[in-house]
């Protein structure tokens, strides 16, 4: 079956983006397609390189670059809550002006119609969030 | 985005945004919005349930200066020119919020709630705010 | 005490909880959302008219004005602005925020 | 129909929320904070009790176990992994997230 | 950090920790024991309130190997290793949700509503998380 | 009076961070002082400086830095919340491997204790969040 993913809320803070990777480990795991995972809201703060976390503490962000390359999955961070919030490609902040990026290995960048486009295409669409 | 791809498959599927936060207190109002408004361009079965605190979305005489956000409410009006036209209210949100139809800013259908589970069950996608 | 309410007490436990464990005497402040607890005609105006008898309850105006409530607030709230915040503040000798 | 909660029936709204607008014979995944709406001898016990004659309930195991209600469950409410709650999204045609 | 202004000041109040939030849901109550736990080095007059849901952060048998978050609450067993020790938890909101002192992992003192407000309203500093 | 505030939320998500704006600006407009502005959980991505609202929307970011200058205010970011959640100054980059910082102007990274001497040497601390 062909699965989309909304992950609406940060890393840490809320489990949201937590339980959607189980979840879609658990959907791959069962032979399940993962057409997307698209990152809205404070779900954008997933795709930041810079976190560091305490080191007997779970990385959030670097498994989900892990399970992108392992697996090809794509992973979409919405433009315009990226930009309210300060998730930034080297294309953007060159755009935009700013002197650093900060994306994570894995993502993309790219507009709510691949939301919506997730929703057609797929045959479920699962949200996490607050 | 994929003009192309939506031709070649032709799918329309019902599209259900269900809204039960008030506004300003959390942003997930008005970026719920700009996922309705980017929805139009898809041509797909819209509609928008508003239940719970959602129902604070429409009140009329929303005033935002002095708080310093802009004022989104204006744009569930300018809805129509986008073709999405099926607003539901849930009655029971609304009464216990104080609120009757003469303080929303747009026309709505108002439902009880058993007519918005059988709306919300007859959904392809449902997408919560 | 300074009691602070930022959640509607449609969505959250948060007003009901502040209510049960304020003191006789101290003051409530309904802030963001929090300020839908002032409204008129709602299924919590029993319980916080119940509650002015006990605490003082004041509500943020632009929050209010905000969300086109400031016409519906209940008799007996006080509504101040962001500088009646702040006096309420340092009039009161501690308080709380109920997150 | 699916419908996932994900929050405390004790601190929001969004549980009973659900229960009101979930269709007879729809399925009801609590997880998260919500798996709390499972447990034994709460204040929401007879309330989740009584949508069981009409919904399915549900609750994610290691949820449950985080947070040491896995031997407080209800009786009636089904525990799955993250396997089952897959399947759960992949049986039912639509669903829907409380949030 | 300041020992020096806290000894030239000498000054103790009293701070109590609010905590109303269910662990692992979210981060609160996590971050929130780490700010209790470097106020142990400022030598106040510290209390721990456990109201609402913050009640299930004391819940014993926690055990987060299926979910991949680490289980902190054994932190809430060493407190008294930091001279910590006065833990509050309210009765009306640990029977509200179906627990008693006995599915508590440390030692509390159950108060009523009515006694947690009294130790509330004697605070210096309130931090609610 | 001396007063202390906390922030919890980020910026846009939450009205957090909008309100204890409001409430530093009216009490500093009331000759109080603001001791300390301490950003907490997700409140450390206040101080980012690679956010880009809409353009008819508030600059959140460049709001405090701009009160922080005109007022000397004292914005601390807690480190290990920032560390989490990937914000970073260029000594924390440095010390952490990281490729990019992107603080904002008139924020400085600091210990939690910084918390807690707000709360002793305030007469009031205010928290905002969730």
């Amino acid at each position: 079956m062909k699965i989309g993913v909304l992950v609406s809320e940060g890393p840490y803070t809320h489990q949201a983006s937590d339980t959607a990777y189980n979840f879609v480990k658990a959907a791959l795991d069962k032979g399940h397609e993962i057409f997307r995972v698209f990152f809205y809201h404070d779900g954008v703060n997933n795709a930041t390189r810079l976190t560091e976390p305490p080191r007997d503490d779970r990385n959030i962000v670097n498994r989900w670059s892990e399970l992108a390359k392992e697996h090809k999955l794509d992973l979409v961070v919405c433009i315009a809550a990226a930009q309210r919030r300060g998730i930034m490609d080297e294309n953007e902040a060159k755009r935009q002006g700013k002197d650093a990026h900060n994306i994570a290995e894995g993502f993309r960048i790219s507009g709510l119609g691949q939301l919506v486009e997730a929703g057609i295409q797929c045959d479920r669409l699962v949200t996490f969030g607050d | 985005m994929s003009d192309e791809m939506m031709e070649e498959d032709g799918v329309i599927k019902k599209f259900m945004f269900v809204n039960r936060k008030a506004p300003y207190g959390t942003i997930y109002a008005l970026e719920g919005l700009e996922v309705v408004l980017i929805s139009a361009a898809f041509e797909q079965d819209v509609s928008l349930a508003f239940v719970d605190d959602g129902v604070f979305e429409l009140k009329k005489g929303q005033d935002t200066k002095a708080l310093g956000q802009k004022n989104f409410s204006p744009t569930y009006r300018a809805l129509e020119g986008y073709d999405i036209e099926k607003l539901y209210v849930e009655r029971e949100s609304m009464e216990a919020r104080g609120l009757s139809e003469e303080d929303l800013l747009v026309d709505v259908q108002v439902v009880s709630a058993a007519e918005m589970a059988d709306l919300m069950a007859e959904q392809d996608v449902v997408i919560s705010f | 005490m300074l009691h602070i309410v930022n959640k509607s007490p449609f969505e959250r436990n948060s007003l009901e909880s502040c209510l049960r464990l304020a003191k006789q005497g101290s003051a409530v402040l309904l802030i963001e959302d929090g300020v839908y607890g002032a409204a008129q005609g709602s299924s919590v105006e029993a319980k916080v008219q119940g509650a002015m008898a006990n605490v003082k309850v004041y509500a943020l105006d632009a929050d209010l004005q905000a969300r086109g409530m400031a016409n519906k607030v209940l008799d007996g709230v006080t509504v101040v602005d962001y500088g009646g915040f702040v006096d309420l503040v340092a009039e009161h000798s501690n308080l709380q925020s109920w997150l």
